[in-house]
């Protein structure tokens, strides 16, 4: 098999991967079985398995309240992620973060946020960091079209691009903030228009297309390697759900859900590979299986590990 | 009548824009969608999309609109979906906002109310849970109430809409959905008065918003251990009541203070403090505080972490055997 | 005399005012005789003239910490303006504003600021006021090129873009934040560049010619009273002195300095109006006259004004 | 030898940048002009511009990159230009940096320190003097520290630069100018170890910053009034050295706490709560909090609203007479 077929395979398993472990969560949250809240990317998985595919565990990935993808397109392992959102010992965080926070730094998965805009500042630090080392390493710092109406997102990108530094701005523009259309937020119609105000490139692709998504980071990525600077790479989609599962959307017209639905990214790239040959008729079913056989083990062990201990409470807050 | 927490703050504010027109809201989500907590439900189509005014995630700016409005007569009403964001204006509120006043020589009225949800009890983790008091308590220009009942909410957010001052309301999240009489007609609760509300003879609670629910639950148990709870509901941090302190204290010698925040430089501190300096020798037992332990709010181990009515019994118990 | 005469003489009669004003109040605080620090807009006066002069005593304007010029351009009353600086009793803020706070609501000198960007989100709400209310009044926010780079730049440009507030956003670019040049905090060389990125007109004039600060102030204030939205301008200038009376500004080359200077707004304006024959031999220096009069009086006042009483530390903290 | 408090400040600095190549400094003006008030002078000749980052005018972005850089190992020491801006900054403050080591279960190191100047004295006003340590004492995964001498500041500073855990490091431009013994080889002041500046027997002073000089100020006059004062200097407020506080209350029975913030709900009120709370019984007089009265920093009357020797005087006579 060649490496460019192995690639398209393992994209199309990194997305279908995140839709099913995102698809559980939600099944898993509505029993009851995991504590706060969650927020999926169910239809935005192309940004994170198509921006990710372009990184090394050395390179560093901050993300939202809604990171599962990037999480999991980065490479963080299943199990341990499963056991944090269920608020267990044996999760990255040892039950501390729980799905908002979610976080490994073996992957370089630098941590979700809770804040909106709040990791745009930080993702500034650890692209120094790669550039004060003389590393080769980059950041890519994932946020939302909401977001992107923070001070944050100005004071960051105007420093970025002064410094040149090794990091890609990666808007996931879903249309949506919370219960808000995107037009009762910002004038423009894309967040990529902001980027002449910095000197940097600002590109916006097609968010539920994989190729297009994944041209745009390489490209991206690698002008950060070269320490030519910071890119804002906007990927349009649409918000297939509610902003957290449980959200009923009375705030929506039915048809922009609709809508959105329509726009598949896993089927369209599927499809895609199956009309060049590139997966057989099976090809898509294998990969489900697979999948379905590594969310339940990690289903399991998140269920069979402990809740932290009371002592836990009290750990960490110190060095 | 029964009427919950949430539901009388839409009230406060859906009664206060009928009557004054300069009243209006502003906050992310707050329209359409009726806010996060819908607070602000069902303002939008009775008020208009001028006066229930959906801003984008810019908590800064939020704050400043609401003080460049005042500055020109508005009165508006700005929320903050969750106290914990309060950071982010925060120099908008204590630098600005608080400071208008002052630092223009009494020049402007500023009378805006910064609404917020604190606390826990939704496992929302370390930045959806705080409770933030003690960053605005000690700063002069600012009033901070937090109230504790729907029939308060209610009378302290229409109080807090006709002050010509800044007000920062912070309700508290794991309250919005309780129940409690709320009386048909308009009726207001004075910024800046406690409220006794359980009179006893042992020893005097001290509490804050949802603490003082759970210091009820504990002074309940505590009656039939033959211990005599008052429990005074502060409901506003400052101005300070020190007054109605004192006279609980005046007369029960004993003190324990309950609030959901960090206890360590919590605003607990201030009321022990204040007691120990201007009623001296009147407490027969060393006071005592609740309050939360010295860490982030954690996700899963939330319950572990918030105070709650055993602490307030545990802290009565201590100051009654000593 | 011509009504457009009378303007233009306004106008440079506005411009010597704040420079003889800023003049002797730079004698005076070297003297000791006022209290804190001051920040001087010498040099820059066309803008503050030129813009004010498309303003009503309804309009509202926002200044900063360098902000004696919009307040006098505004129609600040100079004697309790300079009790103010002074910090004595009579001043417009009782001695509680002083120079960086310096205000007058009657003329709508709604405030300075010691906030680097801190009134620009309060200038949403000014604004705003006057759409709430139907009123044709607009608002003018000042600010500086490095002022350009903080959150509440972005948030406010925005949402005044969003709600089409009557806004006029005015960059004072004097290539200077402090005792850093532009180049080492942002790599734009425009602020203006930056009003794309929200969907408003942005405009560079030269900040040393009064003329075209005007023209494009009037457009800009005439756009806002029509309702539609703000404008953001900016009017380059090269910064003459130190950034506050007394900063020897070591880390600045002389060259710079003598750059700057060569550039004179008052004396350009004042030859072109010789020229078109708008004022005579003696035009400029009648106004002189005019001027020292009014500052000489109005420093006495201030030294005559008595301090504030003890009680006055506790009064204005609430209504 | 003789050294001013801002040069034993650009010598910790230098010391700790010429010794680990991993700390850098970052903030406004700090390279080429070496700082507002020359913290940083020469600095950048020395280490270059990639260890002395001049930024844009963004205290959120400031904090954010020491944070990112501290993820990633680095060892930041961040400028914020005067103290009144850490409001800018309040968000990736307490919400990030304070709880990124929690809310990841330890998965990070913190070694990021952050330096701005508090208090008045320069007549500056109300946005550009006021003394912020109660904003953060509360808030868990904060150390609070604030030295009032040149060795102090050195020891401390080197001290802070090698913690692991976020440090914020607030000086007082009034005592940038103090000169002092510094020796001259390497040494470091502890975080988290109140120092006793003069013994006495008779009242406790517990001093922070500017106002451990007003102490020593006070306490000389009043021994020749035959008042014997000791005066602990805090040095840190958070990790709180209750153990130094209340050996020196058990000592001399009678507590004054004397800071330059705003004294109500300041930090003055956990000390007089901990030392009610903990050592009942044990104090001869009601204890006494000297701090700033509750008003912005006003631009004009700044002297009299500092809080001063004289006032330092009065709490001591008064708690001595009680
Ligand atoms: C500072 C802050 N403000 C508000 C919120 C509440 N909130 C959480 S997600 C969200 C919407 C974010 O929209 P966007 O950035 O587009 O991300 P999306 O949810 O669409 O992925 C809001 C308002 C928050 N968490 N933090
Ligand atoms: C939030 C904040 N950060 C820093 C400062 C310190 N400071 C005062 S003026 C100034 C430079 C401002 O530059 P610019 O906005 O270009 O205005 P200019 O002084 O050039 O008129 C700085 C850094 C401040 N007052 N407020
Ligand atoms: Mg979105
Ligand atoms: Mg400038």
């Amino acid at each position: 098999m060649t490496d460019a077929r192995e690639q398209q395979l393992a994209i199309l398993h990194s997305m279908v991967r995140i839709r099913r472990v995102e698809e559980r969560l939600s099944e898993l949250f509505s029993q009851g079985k995991v504590p706060g809240f969650i927020h999926v990317s169910i239809g935005q998985e192309a940004i994170a398995a198509g921006v990710c595919s372009c990184l090394g565990p050395e390179d560093s990935v901050l993300t939202t309240h809604r990171g599962h993808g990037h999480a999991l397109a980065k490479g963080i392992g299943l199990k341990r992620f499963m056991a944090e959102i269920y608020g267990r010992r044996d999760g990255f965080c040892k039950g501390k973060s729980g799905s908002m926070h979610i976080a490994d730094k073996g992957v370089g998965v630098v941590g979700a946020n809770g804040i909106v805009g709040g990791g745009l500042p930080i993702s500034l630090g650890t692209a120094l960091a790669s550039q004060y080392r003389g590393e080769k390493t980059v950041t890519v710092c994932f946020f939302g079209d909401g977001a992107s109406n923070q001070g944050t997102f100005h004071e960051s990108l105007n420093i970025a691009a002064l410094w040149s530094l090794p990091l890609v701005f990666c808007c996931e523009n879903n249309g949506w903030a919370q219960f808000t259309p995107q037009a009762r937020y910002m004038k423009v119609e894309s967040v990529a228009e902001r980027a002449e105000g910095y000197g940097i490139p600002g590109v916006t692709v097609d968010g539920n297309d994989v190729v297009r998504v994944r041209e745009a980071a390489l490209e991206a990525v690698a002008r950060a390697r070269r320490g030519d600077g910071p890119t804002l790479l906007e990927c349009k989609v649409r918000r297939w759900l509610g902003h957290y599962v449980g959200d009923a959307q009375k705030y929506r017209p039915p048809e922009d859900v609709k809508g959105a639905k329509a726009l598949d990214p896993i089927r369209a790239y599927a499809d895609q590979l199956s009309a060049a040959g590139a997966i057989g008729p099976d090809g898509l079913a294998d990969i489900e299986l697979r999948v379905k056989a590594e969310i339940d083990e990690a289903v399991r062990f998140a269920g069979e590990s402990p809740p932290a201990g009371p002592e836990e409470l009290f750990t960490d807050v110190y060095a | 009548m029964e009427t919950r927490y949430i539901k009388a703050i839409n009230e406060a504010l859906a009664e206060e824009m009928a009557r004054d027109e300069s009243v209006f809201v502003v906050g992310e989500d707050v329209g359409g969608a009726g806010g996060a907590f819908s607070a602000t439900r069902d303002l939008l189509a009775r008020f208009g999309a001028r006066r229930v005014r959906d801003t984008p995630i810019s908590e800064a700016a939020i704050v400043g609109i609401a003080t460049g409005a005042a500055i020109r007569g508005l009165r508006p009403v700005a929320e903050i979906m969750f106290a914990d964001f309060l950071a982010l204006s925060m120099d908008q509120i204590v630098n600005q906002l608080a400071k208008v006043r002052y630092m223009f020589g009494g020049m402007y009225a500023m009378p805006v109310v910064i609404r917020a949800p604190c606390g826990g009890g939704l496992n929302a983790g370390p930045q959806h849970s705080q409770c933030v008091e003690a960053w605005f308590a000690g700063v002069p220009g600012l009033k901070v109430v937090m109230p504790a009942t729907p029939h308060d909410v209610k009378g302290l957010l229409k109080s807090a809409i006709r002050d010509d001052n800044p007000v920062l309301f912070l309700e508290n999240k794991a309250l919005y959905a309780l129940k409690g009489d709320v009386p048909e007609g308009e009726y207001l609760v004075p910024i800046g008065k406690a409220e006794v509300k359980r009179a006893g003879k042992d020893v005097t609670v001290v509490a804050t918003s949802r603490m003082v629910h759970q210091s009820l639950e504990a002074a309940q148990g505590l009656a039939g251990e033959g211990i005599d709870v008052e429990i005074l509901d502060l409901r506003t941090i400052t101005p300070l009541d020190k007054e109605s302190i004192f006279r609980s204290v005046e007369k029960t010698s004993r003190l324990v203070v309950a609030h959901e925040a960090v206890k360590a430089f919590g605003i607990g501190a201030e009321i022990v403090a204040a007691v120990c300096e201007e009623l001296p020798g009147r407490l027969r037992a060393p006071p005592c505080r609740v309050g939360a332990p010295f860490v982030p709010v954690p996700f899963a181990q939330e319950r572990q972490y918030l105070p709650d009515a055993a602490g307030v019994v545990r802290a009565v118990k201590s100051v009654m055997a000593a």
